[in-house]
């Protein structure tokens, strides 16, 4: 290996219910698609393992239900897992599993190293709070005390995703889906995470704000060199985006590597009925 | 007699035996008072029936007495503020550790009372039951 | 019915409780301690907290102070004085310097408490996430991960509205540099004479079934920004009408002959002290 | 000889004490502990129940001495609470144990045992009765004789019956879940502050002692909209319980050996509500679930109520303040929200300046940026 | 004659909470000592703190298992309930337990969680030796520069002890009672440093 | 010593829908040293583009080695290195050109070219400036500069894909069929173009269907119908058209 990951995901396991004799064995499960009819446990992500280098846009494509979301939600510790391990390349810390870490470590984590944009903005932000507020927020837990720096980095943010600077000191709540997106964006990014993470950012936006986000985020990987993992069901946004790709199905990966490969060359099945549908 | 049974005739007899039972005593044998009649707490624990587990309904208020005989010691416990009541119920229990022959002729006077007791217990009932509504069905 | 009642109105099981909840609280400087907050024979909200606090510290020989709007002879003050009187028969004090606990009700004396003093302040909302998040479940994990930046969010906010911070009396306080702690609404004026107090601060929510606690030389720190730094309530100009002294926490008062505002010591033990050592100095320099 | 502090509080106190003392007593009758105790069952009743202290004899004494207030009546309950002793805990007391005086099933028109009616106003008109202004010992003595009368000719069973539950029938017949009997010993609230998620045990211990009007209201916001429970009663009983108690010292003592300690007279409900499910292998299936209430004395409301709270609370993911257990919990107490209420009558000088000092500097600073 | 439950607990108990939030202040519990009447084979003043804490609400734990005398009179004496190391409330160390046996004993006892850290447990320790001298230094809430306090235990022990309240708010208290009825406490959040020798 | 040499290549496809598989290609072996240019000749649906795709990773390769003297890696095989390293590679030593563009929407011509070059850790100065003489020297309009590139025509859209492909200085240059759709005129730019490149020292390989203009440009070609490797000068040969 040339270069050192930093991010290493190794067999997260996410599953709601107990299990049982029919489907603890991951090599021999009787599972339909991701759910024993036996017990009725759901798994939701299935030994799922994975790197994310610096500098890089990983893209992760599946339909709904595909456990891209889940994991997402696990690595940014929005909801425990069942098993598993993730690494952060974080001096002296390389080899702590952050699974492992108490709470209030992940938060230090959540506010240091990470950072979010979910789909549905409503889980990003306050939404009855100033957008220079909600940029702010994270600056604060990122350890910012200072009023004039913050506001000085949050207009510079909000300029960046295109948000006009005598709005800023309006809530949320009073912009477009699209300009909410946006300042999710921007507060994602103010602590200059050196981990990105976008749950489907742009499903839901017209097509003209899609390609502004998409832009934004292409723009924001070359000037900052941050690692990214890009979910999305839509494909066009993975090809637009992502250096490499991983394609999930019932809560696995079923194929990954270069975008382009996967596009022009996919080796799985269900890969080739994705690309098939979209060409 | 055993004491549940017992506890409940001396109670629910409103005292009479207890007083009685108690005088026997207080003029036969040597006594200490451990514990004077004071006033406390006890907490009812309840069984919901919806899941069938327990919780706490609330306290009761009670008096509680101690008293020895023939180095038995006897608790009396009762609902309420009952300082005489819960001294005698002591004494009494403490007879029966300390298996005194009174005792054995109380049981007769117990029974009798119980005897009463369900009486009155099921005669209270019958006058409640002229307030059950009566469905019949209609005869065609 | 007869009842007498305990020495220091609970029963020893209530004061165990309490105490083993005091020292976890000063082995957790900031941190809500739960515990079961008993009813007591005055309202809740009316200083239950507090009184638990005094109740289960106080001995035989402790010289009591009991102070509520910075005065002793405030209504609430004068009826738990009496309460404690009553059920313990201690002495009972309106100098600062000779208490050995001081409870209090929105102030912390103006004269500098000592090691040996524990002050005993009433709280009646003793969460300073509250305003953020209404749900004590959420706000116990926000304390549990140091989350913190909602706190923060709220002055920032304001400076953003106003061009300042607006907070008025409980002003929130970082203990230690971990735990944010609401210091019961003392003004913004009383934050500082926490940071590394000689005085043990012990802190009671009877309602919200809290106890909490500053112990001595303990970094206190009311939250502010660098370049927004923390200000206590101006009374620039302002000395007091009887005493003189200027630098403490004034009461507005209205000069019934003149119509003009006047200032008085709100501390009137602090007050009633300066005017005896003034009355000593004058009396000294006519025999001199 | 120097300054004294002034006495104005202590001196104010004092006389403010002896005014509410010449109130209660100004109009020269006395009202007895027994009166109290003979004529207002209910008052007495709500007392103990939200005091969760029962004692007949003290609820008469502090609605005495409270004038009737039932804030100040339960708040003298509560406090003397404090100061007693816990001496023992009771062993479960079964409700089907129960002597019943009164029950009633909206769910089944012919319950095994019957409906029994007792004593109730719900078919009383509520009609002032003016004969009550002058109301005579002859008038009640007569009237006393007559109805005695009437239950000479009562037929009397030899047995004691005990009624059977309308839950358990269903029970037999599948309808509701079997639960296994859960000797988990309860938390109890009085000794450890609520947590939360609250357990169950702790959740029915604040309800029971609630205050009748917050709970009533909080259970019929439910059944207007802003919850999800509307139940069919199942079963409303009054009546009497028996409780026993362990010597504590005795380690092998049997059931047998318990103390009888005397009889506690509550109001027990079952509710019946319809709910979703989801059954082992993750289908929605439709079933019934059961809200249960009890509480001190005939409060039939109360109890009703708590069998609808309890459902709520049983199913906390609805977006129904009803169905949030701080929100319900936290605001039902009587000592706690009257007390907290009233301490807004308490001075707040200090924090006011403190207010007027912040406007105060926000303006000054408004108007530099304006100039 | 025996102390008096009321008075004398709460005299413990003052200089108790003292001694915890002045962290290797010494305070004496000698003059309820001359009441102590009980028929125990430990130090009694250890027992006098025990009786100012415990209760039949807490639980508690001994290290020595060749001790069942004891446990049975702490039970009595105090009501409280004697649990395993890893649930107790409180933790009963006497001078001769061995020292390996209380670092395991420092591995797994309650250090309370984050959401819960008061739910941990507090250490009453027999020790042979309380004072303010030695190359054990203090600092933190409570202690104005530093502290130095030496209470007999090893570095290695000192070492357990930081390794389990590192992480704070988690961690356990500690008071400590020497022979001479002298008590001083080590909440979590002293940091306790050895000063290098020499 | 070679710069690149495939041996036993080959590759299939599998059709899961149709449960089919197709063989592309198989038993390709050349070899081409640092500064040759080699040309691939045969007709459509030989396979010509799969090598160079395969060569690129935008394929998988299933048989057979590509082994590649990097620069930064030393020899490796295309067909096995990692993911990560076959970006690495792509963005500093291997470039791969055909008659698409494609390329992110509303980014402007000049953008495009920076990006490529800020992609490769070049300061923005740089960039620009390195930028415009890439567009200059493949003689794009000025006026196209700041436009964007889905108005242009065949030609332009070529030599802006050369641009930023070439603007990075590759070692290696693949050139998939990019003269496909182009008239005369543009052809005889982009041959020029092509010159230039190999006059500087850039290693090619090149698929064009039309032989002609491979005529004197090409150091060596391989047949896909015979698998064998000529010399330039015996294209005509074994030329098919």
């Amino acid at each position: 290996m040339y270069e050192t990951p930093i991010l290493q995901v190794k067999n997260l396991q996410k599953q709601y219910g107990p299990g049982c004799c029919h489907c603890n064995d991951l090599e021999n499960s009787m599972l339909e698609k991701n759910f024993c009819k036996a017990c009725g446990t759901v798994y939701a992500v299935r030994n799922l393992s994975l790197e994310l280098y610096p500098g890089e846009i990983l893209g992760v494509v599946g339909e709904s239900g595909s456990g891209k979301s889940t994991m997402m939600q696990c690595l940014y510790f929005d909801t425990d897992i069942t098993s598993g391990a993730a690494y952060i390349n974080r001096p002296g810390k390389e080899l702590e599993n952050v699974f492992d870490l108490s709470s209030q470590q992940k938060r230090f984590i959540r506010n240091h190293d990470y950072g979010m944009v979910y789909q549905n903005p409503v889980h990003g932000l306050k939404m009855n709070f100033s957008s220079i507020g909600n940029i702010a927020e994270k600056l604060i837990a990122a350890g910012n005390r200072n009023v004039a720096d913050m506001e000085e980095t949050a207009k510079r943010l909000l300029t960046n995703v295109h948000i006009p600077l005598h709005r800023m000191k309006e809530e949320p709540e009073n912009f477009s889906g699209g300009m909410q997106q946006r300042v999710q964006i921007a507060k994602a990014l103010s602590n200059n995470p050196p981990i990105l993470f976008l749950d489907e950012v742009t499903t839901g936006l017209d097509l003209s704000v899609q390609a502004k986000v998409l832009d934004l985020i292409k723009k924001i990987q070359r000037e900052l060199q941050i690692s990214m993992i890009v979910v999305s069901h839509d494909l066009a946004v993975i090809r637009m985006l992502a250096d490499r790709t991983i394609v999930m199905l019932n809560g696995e990966i079923i194929e990954e590597g270069l975008t382009d490969q996967v596009l022009e060359d996919p080796q799985h099945a269900y890969t080739q009925q994705l690309v098939y549908s979209l060409l | 007699m055993n004491r549940r049974r017992r506890t409940e005739i001396l109670i629910q007899d409103k005292g009479n035996l207890a007083e009685k039972f108690a005088e026997a005593i207080l003029t036969t044998y040597e006594y200490r008072e451990i514990t004077a009649p004071h006033y406390g707490l006890t907490m009812i624990k309840v069984r919901e029936t919806a899941k069938n587990s327990l919780f706490y309904i609330g306290e009761v208020l009670v008096t509680e007495a101690k008293m020895e005989i023939n180095n038995c010691i006897g608790t009396g416990i009762v609902a309420g503020m009952e300082e005489k009541l819960a001294k005698q119920l002591a004494l009494i229990d403490a007879a029966y550790k300390a298996e005194l022959s009174e005792t054995i002729l109380w049981e007769s006077q117990l029974i009798a009372a119980e005897c009463e007791i369900r009486n009155a217990k099921a005669k209270e009932q019958a006058e409640l039951v002229s307030t059950k509504v009566n469905f019949e069905t209609m005869e065609i | 019915m007869k009842a007498k009642t305990h020495f220091a109105f609970f029963d020893e099981g209530s004061k165990k409780e309490i105490r083993r909840a005091t020292l976890k609280a000063v082995a957790i400087p900031g941190y809500q301690v739960p515990f079961a907050s008993r009813e007591m024979p005055i309202a809740r909200g009316w200083g239950t907290g507090g009184l638990q606090l005094t109740l289960s510290l106080i001995g035989k020989t402790d010289v009591l102070k009991v102070i509520d709007q910075g005065s002793d002879e405030s209504v609430n003050a004068v009826s738990i004085k009496k309460l404690v009187q009553d059920t313990t028969g201690v002495q009972l004090t309106e100098r600062t310097e000779e208490a050995d606990i001081i409870q209090s009700r929105h102030r912390i004396p103006e004269s500098e408490l000592t090691k040996n003093q524990i002050l005993v302040l009433q709280v009646p909302l003793p969460e300073p996430l509250r305003p953020i998040e209404a749900r004590e479940y959420k706000t116990k994990r926000m304390h549990a991960e140091d989350d913190y930046s909602g706190a923060w969010l709220l002055l920032f906010e304001q400076i953003m509205k106003y061009g300042k911070t607006a907070t008025t009396a409980d002003h929130p306080v970082s203990v230690k540099d971990r735990y944010v702690m609401a210091p019961s609404p003392i003004p913004r004026f009383d934050n500082p004479k926490m940071d590394h107090s000689e005085a043990l601060i012990l802190l009671g929510a009877g309602r919200e079934k809290k106890i909490y606690a500053v112990p001595p030389y303990t970094s206190v720190k009311s939250l502010a920004f660098d370049d927004y730094p923390f200000t206590v309530e101006s009374f620039e100009g302002a000395h007091c009408h009887l005493c003189g002294t200027a630098d403490v926490f004034m009461d507005e008062l209205i000069d019934h002959d003149t119509g003009t505002t006047i200032y008085q010591c709100n501390d009137t033990a602090h007050c009633m002290d300066q005017l005896n050592k003034q009355e000593e100095v004058e009396v000294e320099s006519i025999y001199v | 000889m120097g300054y004294v502090p002034v006495k104005g509080g202590t001196e104010a106190i004092e006389a403010s004490i002896k005014r509410v003392k010449y109130e209660r007593l100004k109009g020269e009758a006395i009202i007895e502990i027994e009166t109290i105790l003979s004529t207002m069952r209910a008052l007495v009743d709500q007392v103990m129940s939200e005091s969760s202290l029962y004692s007949p004899h003290l609820a008469a004494l502090a609605i005495k001495q409270a004038e009737g207030s039932m804030e100040e009546a339960v708040f003298l309950m509560r406090a003397h609470r404090s100061t007693l002793p816990r001496l023992y805990y009771s062993e479960p007391v079964e409700t089907e144990n129960m002597f019943v005086q009164r029950r009633i099933s909206a769910s089944f028109k012919d319950i095994p045992g019957g409906q029994l009616l007792g004593a109730t106003y719900d078919y009383t008109h509520r009609l002032l009765d003016f004969d009550l202004i002058d109301e005579k010992k002859a008038d009640y003595t007569h009237w006393l004789q007559r109805y005695f009368k009437e239950l000479q000719e009562v037929d009397v069973q030899e047995n004691i019956q005990h009624f059977p539950k309308v839950v358990e029938y269903l029970r037999n017949e599948g309808l509701f879940a079997q639960y296994e009997i859960d000797n988990t010993q309860p938390e109890d609230i009085t000794k450890q502050s609520l947590e939360f998620p609250a357990s169950r045990s702790a959740r029915l211990q604040v309800l029971t002692r609630g205050q009748t009007g917050a709970v009533t209201s909080l259970a019929y916001a439910s059944l207007r909209g802003y919850g999800e429970v509307h139940p069919t009663v199942g079963e409303v009983r009054v009546g009497s319980l028996p409780i026993y108690v362990k010597h504590p010292n005795e380690a092998a003592s049997s059931e047998e050996e318990e103390f009888y300690i005397g009889d506690i007279q509550v109001t027990e409900v079952e509710s019946f509500v319809p709910v979703n499910v989801k059954n082992d292998k993750n289908e929605e299936e439709l079933d019934f679930e059961i809200g249960y209430g009890i509480c001190y004395g005939q409060n039939e409301t109360k109890a009703i109520a708590i069998s609808i709270l309890d459902q709520c609370l049983e199913h906390a993911h609805a977006e129904y303040p009803t169905h949030d257990e701080e929100f319900v919990l936290l605001h039902i107490d009587s000592v706690e929200s009257s007390g907290f209420i009233s301490h807004l009558k308490l001075p707040h000088y200090v924090t006011f300046q403190s207010k007027l000092d912040s406007i105060r500097q926000v303006k000054k600073g408004a108007q530099v940026i304006e100039s | 004659m025996a102390i008096d439950q009321v008075h004398d607990l709460q005299y413990v108990y003052r200089k108790l909470l003292h001694s915890m939030s002045r962290p290797g202040t010494i305070s004496s519990i000698k003059e309820p000592m001359i009441r102590m009447d009980y028929q125990i084979t430990c130090n009694e003043s250890l027992l006098l703190s025990a009786l100012a804490l415990l209760d039949g609400e807490v639980t508690f734990h001994i290290l020595s298992d060749e001790r069942p005398e004891l446990i049975e009179k702490i039970t009595e004496y105090t009501s409280a309930k004697y649990a395993p190391i890893q649930e107790a409330d409180f933790i009963i160390v006497f001078h001769d337990d061995h020292e390996e046996a209380v670092q395991r004993a420092m591995k797994q006892c309650k250090v309370g969680s984050l959401i819960d850290p008061q739910q941990s447990s507090t250490w009453i320790i027999e020790t042979s030796i309380l004072q303010n001298e030695g190359n054990v230094l203090l600092k933190g809430p409570g202690i104005q520069s530093e502290m130095a306090l030496q209470t007999g235990f090893s570095s290695t022990l000192w070492q357990a002890r930081n390794e389990r309240t590192k992480e704070f708010p988690m961690g356990f208290d500690m008071i400590f009672v020497d022979h001479e009825s002298q008590i001083a406490c080590v909440p979590r959040t002293t940091e306790v440093a050895q000063k290098e020798v020499g | 010593m070679p710069m690149l040499e495939i041996t036993g290549f080959g590759k299939r496809f599998t059709i899961h829908h149709l449960d089919k598989t197709m063989r592309a290609t198989e038993n390709i072996h050349f070899t081409l040293d640092a500064g040759e240019f080699i040309g691939i000749v045969g007709k459509s649906g030989s396979g010509k583009s799969t090598i160079l795709k395969s060569i690129y990773r935008t394929y998988l390769p299933d048989e057979g080695k590509i082994l590649y003297e990097s620069d930064r890696f030393g020899l490796v095989d295309l067909a096995q290195v990692s993911e990560r390293q076959m970006l690495y590679l792509r963005k500093y030593e291997i470039g791969y050109v055909s008659q698409f563009l494609s390329v992110m929407p509303r980014t402007t011509c000049r953008q495009l070219v920076t990006n490529a070059l800020l992609e490769m850790g070049e300061l923005e100065e740089i960039a620009n400036s390195e930028a415009e003489k890439a567009l200059i020297h493949f003689e794009l309009d000025p006026k196209l500069w700041d436009s964007y590139p889905n108005t242009f025509s065949g030609g332009e859209k070529l030599r802006l894909n050369i641009a930023m492909a070439t603007v990075k200085k590759p070692r290696l240059l693949l050139l998939d069929e990019p003269t496909a759709s182009l008239d005369q005129q543009s052809k005889v730019k982009v041959r020029e173009i092509i010159e230039k490149l190999k006059s500087n020292g850039t290693t090619l390989v090149g698929i064009f269907h039309d032989i002609e203009f491979m005529d004197g440009l090409c150091d060596k070609v391989f047949d896909m119908k015979s698998r064998t490797l000529v010399m330039e000068q015996k294209v005509g040969v074994s030329s098919e058209s």
